[in-house]
């Protein structure tokens, strides 16, 4: 029999307003191997812990349970507590009557009376439990890092600062991500390639880094410490090792047809292309889809002009495997698609565009060497009208439920800078709110207003109409003055939600790591876990976990950084040892378990079975305790009841339903 | 419940919109083509639903001067339906008093080729 | 057994929730004050598929009218492939439910992420409201085990 | 292929014309349009109150004989197509109203959503196909610069009539090229005519409708085509009815498969075109 520990916290007054604590511990104390039972307003605190390791030593605990919040909150506390009183860690049981129980329920008397049940399973289950020992497990020194955005870059830097080798996989033929798309960045107005590019060439020229760019993860398995992955580095029809970046390929590229992305689809590119001109590697990749060689098998003048002799038409999409400690995903994001939004005739006029659009047609290296022109018919635009919340805040299937957080604060820069460099240019920005919450942000957003003079009006656009003589007539409201506007137009721009890159779900599920509704990447505690996945060893970098800025995208790769340095630093790991653990003498060796497995943990060994009247040897299950991540899948699978899962087991789980039914 | 809460919670039971949605974005004025013959803007319906205000509306020109062109309705990123909240406030009117907006004597004086769709419609809605 | 008609009926509801996904769910359908009846009590499994059908059969044994299974959404499961096993296994409960003649209903699956607290509540809700209106389980709850 | 074919009231008198041409088309294009004996008002709008079932009524008897004929429902007139599929979708998905309606009609099996409604226009893209209709063209209209009036009842609310994406619709667009002329897109053609409101304020109808033909005109439309009635009449009450007409866009198709000049048409055209 348990000699049990009941511990009722209150949690200030988040448990105890609802739940009556003082009754629960009275109540508790007839539970079968109940010998203790107490109450405290904080248990997680020093003292509440002190109360729990004084209890466990004095009363001769064989188990505790903690009447508490939830244990994805304080199980590892309490079983600390218990681990430090001389209690194995694994007899300790929360029972969470906070976010289950008194922060869901209204009425004292049926929170009480579900409170005493939860109690009842959690004392159930800890008087079938058994004391387990954690193993070990060993550290791959390596990170990988799937994403060469800003955020991918600023994470691996910091890496390989500490001495880790890292490998950045990027999908694109260069580095750099939407923060090369950038002109400026605020809140400073710092020119984006000026303070991009040399990350860039840092990342490229640090000997823990490796750059896999054309490159995409096709493949994870393994766990915490020892992953497995398979990267697609996909043929690039350039040896990189020849090619001396000279340009010479492109330049004479007869094929000129395909939209060029880095630039938005406002350009055409060669079908042989770097993205951009500071492109890392500089080495050029061939399109093979809009390449005349590979559609027709003639032209081949890339070939002809490459004094490096670097062009190789033969190249393979090459697999390469490689262990790692640690993965961190920084895919970042995408604008959403706006031919849904056709009010704002995005599909039916060139001089309607998005910011990130607006970008490239601001930025001296894109499709307008800077001058800021309609895409119809090269003149400078002299009325610009701003329309915010494009897809953002929707509550319809249209949109985005979500704030994309950074369009009031970039479309403030946009206003600003073309008030800065032509003055002529009226500009008007629609809003529903001006969201700036960060530092100097409400500051820069009030000089576009106060320095800048642009005309920022509340209330939303309902119509953008194209004219005849080319102009955009734009209908929206002025709510504070209740007025309906017709705006002539030059260009209109449209601030579009972002969304996650397109992608980022099957990788989720590579990862395992948790995906929300939004494909935004969900980190293991919105508050106190923001750069961890739920599953041990991932890590969350950049928007891909939520929008956000530049400043914020580089802080998280930081602290992802720093998490995945504080793995790394290990030279082995706990293991969880909930693991599966087979009963030699009812397993008939029929592989059931092995099969459904999906870390190949099983295996079978021919094993001298003895019994009371049994004595042979037989082929029986065996797991690989450092393999076994636990899931339970053979437990159900094994026909003989053979299999159970340590601190999950069966009787367990049999005492908790019990409990709940009694 | 005051007469007026009353009437509040009949136009949500009745337009199926739920008012607390509403964000405000003035999407719906920014779209109406009768905004200007309106005096309650349709981004305001929400306000006198929630603060229970419904004689002004209900007094309101604009229970007239909607078309039904359901372009609010369309384009509204709450999924509010500020259309069907306006027609609400109409059926309590037209409930209640029994007589129409347009009456048969005038279109008796009126051009003689009008399209029944026409007539329909106005007697339907009016 | 007592019966106390003026008594409303409330159901015995198990449910399991899978640690990485639903357990989280539920969590933040508390943190965001989102209620569901105390009917519910729920029980913590490392995956769905630690959920063996004989847990079901013994919660409704003992006098449970309703059991809910909730773990991750298909694709995204932590062990990768647990929740495709539970799916099938439950699959094969519901017809052996049928052939036992017990209404189906009164078992459930649903896939809940962490971060869908609204659903957790919303099916919670839903689901005690149609146990609710199933009554009693009296088939399959053995007489002895009833207190 | 045989369909119900509603025609709804005003297409018997002031819009005869909308009637007639596609009747004379359907020959050609290998479907039967078939008229109930008995079919009533659809009510001309929508009933937007959730509570209003009686209104709805008529337009769920015609969709529960289409049901038992086993039918698609065809409709050309935009108000009746607009209706019609409205009340379906609240006779699929609205519980209260579903119930009430069958419960007040005795209906048994009860009505549940099944017909399928469909504008004449869907039939074209959907069931004959533009590719054939294209090929079916013994009178092109080339050279003519057509601009396609949408207005609200074919296209809102996109969600539940399915018809066309509602800000930037192609259907009558395609129609268009397929019979051989060229679609002029213009921003208006999306927008209110005014509908009822000429009753009481013909001001207001007469601006909205002088800016749709206004901005058709300024991106060089020589003639517009409506399917709805109302909008029709509203068009060819503003100042520029001669400079820029409007044609239903049936007639327009029968003048392209050369059935236009049918006797028993232009005799009935007569007395019915507006």
């Amino acid at each position: 029999m348990q000699r049990i520990g009941v511990f009722v916290c209150h949690c200030g007054s988040n448990i105890a307003a609802t739940v009556d604590v003082k009754q629960l511990a009275a109540y508790v104390k007839s539970e079968p191997g109940v010998v203790y039972a107490n109450d405290y307003p904080y248990m997680c605190s020093e003292a509440g812990q002190a109360m729990i390791a004084e209890a466990i030593q004095k009363e001769r605990l064989s188990g505790v349970v903690v009447c508490s919040c939830s244990p994805r909150m304080h199980e590892a506390t309490f079983r600390k507590c218990a681990a430090g009183a001389g209690l194995n860690p694994y007899m300790v049981e929360i029972a969470n009557i906070r976010e289950q129980c008194s922060w869901i329920h209204k009425d004292m008397e049926t929170a009480t009376q579900k409170a005493l049940v939860l109690a009842r399973a959690a004392i159930a289950k800890v008087n079938l439990g058994t004391p387990l020992q954690e193993g070990e497990s060993p550290v791959t020194k390596r990170a990988l890092v799937i994403g060469g955005g800003i955020a991918g870059i600023q994470t691996a830097l910091d890496i390989a600062e500490a001495g880790y080798e890292v490998d950045i996989v990027e999908r694109t033929p260069s580095i750099g991500g939407r923060m090369a798309q950038l002109d400026k960045t605020f809140p400073t107005l710092d020119c984006s390639a000026c303070i991009l590019t040399p990350k860039m060439v840092d990342a490229a020229a640090h000997e823990k880094i490796t750059l896999y760019t054309y490159s995409e993860v096709e493949k994870v398995s393994g766990f915490v410490g020892d992953f497995t992955v398979d990267i697609r580095k996909k043929a690039r029809s350039v040896d990189a090792d020849k090619c001396t970046g000279c340009g010479a390929c492109q330049e004479k590229c007869p094929s000129k047809k395909a939209p060029d992305a880095f630039n938005r689809g406002l350009k055409k590119r060669s079908a042989i292309y770097t993205p951009f001109a500071q492109a890392i590697p500089n080495v050029p990749v061939i399109d093979r889809k809009t390449c005349i060689h590979f559609q027709t098998g003639k032209c081949g003048l890339c070939a002809k002009v490459c004094q490096a002799q670097a062009i190789d038409y033969t190249q393979e999409d090459e697999i390469i495997t490689r262990k790692y400690g640690a993965i961190v995903a920084a895919t970042g994001f995408d604008m959403i698609r706006l031919d849904r939004y056709d009010e704002y005739a995005y599909s039916q006029s060139p001089d309607v565009i998005t910011s990130l659009e607006l970008e490239r047609l601001m930025n001296a290296a894109g499709p307008t060497g800077g001058h800021l022109e309609r895409l119809s018919d090269h003149r400078q635009p002299k009325e610009i009208v701003f329309i915010q919340c494009v897809g953002s805040r929707c509550a319809d299937d249209r949109g985005k439920s979500y704030c994309s957080k950074i369009c009031c604060m970039y479309t403030a820069k946009h206003a600003m800078l073309i008030r800065e460099k032509y003055p002529g240019t009226k500009v008007t920005v629609f809003y529903i709110d001006v969201r700036t919450p960060g530092k100097n942000f409400d500051e820069f957003y009030r000089r576009a207003v106060e320095e800048y003079h642009v005309d920022y009006i509340k209330g939303q656009v309902g119509k953008v109409a194209p004219q005849p003589d080319g102009r955009l007539l734009v209908q929206g409201v002025d709510l504070l003055d209740a007025r309906q506007l017709q705006i002539e137009a030059d260009l209109v721009v449209l601030a579009a939600a972002i969304e996650p890159s397109e992608g980022v779900r099957p990788l989720a599920g590579m990862l395992t790591a948790g995906i929300d509704t939004n494909d935004f990447l969900t980190e293991a505690h919105p508050k106190l876990r923001p750069v961890e996945s739920a599953t041990a060893g991932i890590f969350l970098s950049g928007v891909c976990q939520g929008p956000k800025d530049i400043p914020e995208t580089v802080s998280q790769a930081g602290a992802a950084a720093v998490k995945v340095i504080g793995l790394l630093a290990k030279d082995r790991l706990r293991t969880n040892p909930c693991t599966a653990m087979p009963d030699v003498l009812a397993c008939n060796g029929c592989s059931a378990c092995a099969n459904v497995c999906p870390y190949g943990a099983i295996t079978y060994e021919e094993k001298e079975v003895a019994a009371p009247g049994v004595r042979e040897t037989r082929r029986v299950a065996v797991v690989n305790s450092a393999l076994c991540q636990g899931c339970g899948a053979c437990t159900v699978a094994c026909p003989s009841g053979a299999m159970d899962l340590q601190g999950f087991s069966n009787r367990q789980i049999i005492a908790e339903v019990d409990a709940i039914c009694r | 419940m005051t007469k007026s809460e009353y009437a509040a919670a009949r136009i949500e039971e009745i337009s199926g919109t739920n008012p607390y949605r509403c964000m405000k974005c003035g999407k719906c004025s920014a779209s109406c083509p009768t905004f200007s013959e309106m005096d309650i803007k349709p981004h305001q319906f929400v306000s006198y639903v929630l603060h229970d205000d419904v004689e002004a509306l209900a007094a309101s020109k604009s229970l007239w001067k909607c078309l039904g062109c359901f372009a609010c309705v369309e384009r509204c990123p709450r999924d509010v339906k500020p259309g069907r909240i306006i027609d609400a406030a109409r059926q309590l009117v037209l409930r209640q008093r029994g007589n129409s907006y347009l009456s048969a004597d005038e279109i008796s004086k009126m051009e003689a080729d009008l399209p029944p769709q026409l007539l329909v419609s106005a007697f339907r809605r009016w | 057994m007592q019966i106390d008609h003026k008594e409303e009926f409330r159901p015995k509801i198990v449910a399991f929730c899978c640690n990485w996904c639903s357990y989280a769910g539920a969590d933040l359908a508390g943190s965001s004050r989102l209620s569901y009846p105390a009917d519910v009590k729920i029980i913590r499994v490392p995956c769905s598929c630690r959920v063996n059908p004989m847990f079901l059969l013994r919660a409704f044994e003992r006098g449970a009218d309703g059991v809910i299974l909730c773990g991750c959404h298909p694709g995204d499961c932590h062990y990768s492939t647990g929740n495709y096993y539970t799916r099938r296994r439950m699959t094969l409960l519901f017809s052996l439910l049928e052939f036992i003649g017990v209404e189906r209903e009164r078992v459930r699956v649903e896939w809940v992420s962490a971060a869908e607290g609204a659903k957790l509540s919303e099916t919670m809700n839903d689901f005690v409201k149609t146990v609710g209106a199933l009554g009693r389980n009296i088939r399959l709850g053995d007489l002895r085990c009833r207190n | 292929m045989k369909f119900s074919y509603y025609p709804g009231c005003t297409l018997k008198n002031k819009a005869r014309a909308l009637d007639q041409y596609a009747r004379a088309c359907a020959g050609v294009l290998n479907i039967e349009l078939e008229e109930p004996d008995n079919w009533q008002c659809c009510g001309g709008v929508y009933p937007l109150g959730r509570d209003e079932t009686a209104k709805k009524l008529s337009a769920v008897r015609a969709l529960q004989e289409t049901k038992e004929k086993e039918q698609a429902l065809v409709t050309l007139c935009s108000a009746c197509h607009h209706v019609l599929k409205r009340v379906n979708d609240d006779m699929r998905h609205v519980p209260e109203i579903r119930d009430k309606a069958n419960r007040y009609l005795e209906l048994e099996p009860p009505y549940q959503g099944e017909t399928k409604v469909l504008h004449f226009l869907e039939v074209l893209r959907d069931v004959v196909g533009f590719e054939t209709l294209r090929k079916k063209v013994t009178h092109p209209l080339t050279g003519r610069r057509i601009g396609a009036y949408y207005g609200c009842l074919l296209l809102r609310p996109g969600k539940i009539l399915q018809f066309d994406d509602p800000e930037n619709p192609k259907i009558l667009e395609d129609f268009i090229r397929a019979i051989g002329a060229e679609p002029v897109i213009y921003p208006y053609r999306n927008e209110c005519c005014g509908a009822y409101l000429s009753l009481k304020d013909p001001a207001l109808p007469a601006a909205m409708c002088e800016k749709i033909k206004g901005s058709a005109a300024g991106f060089g439309a020589d003639l517009l085509v409506t399917s709805c009635p109302l909008c029709m009449y509203n068009l060819n009450r503003s100042e520029t009815k001669d400079t820029l007409p409007v044609y239903y866009f049936t007639e327009l198709l029968a003048e392209a498969l050369g059935v236009k000049e049918d006797p028993a048409v232009s005799e009935k055209q007569e007395e019915g075109n507006p």
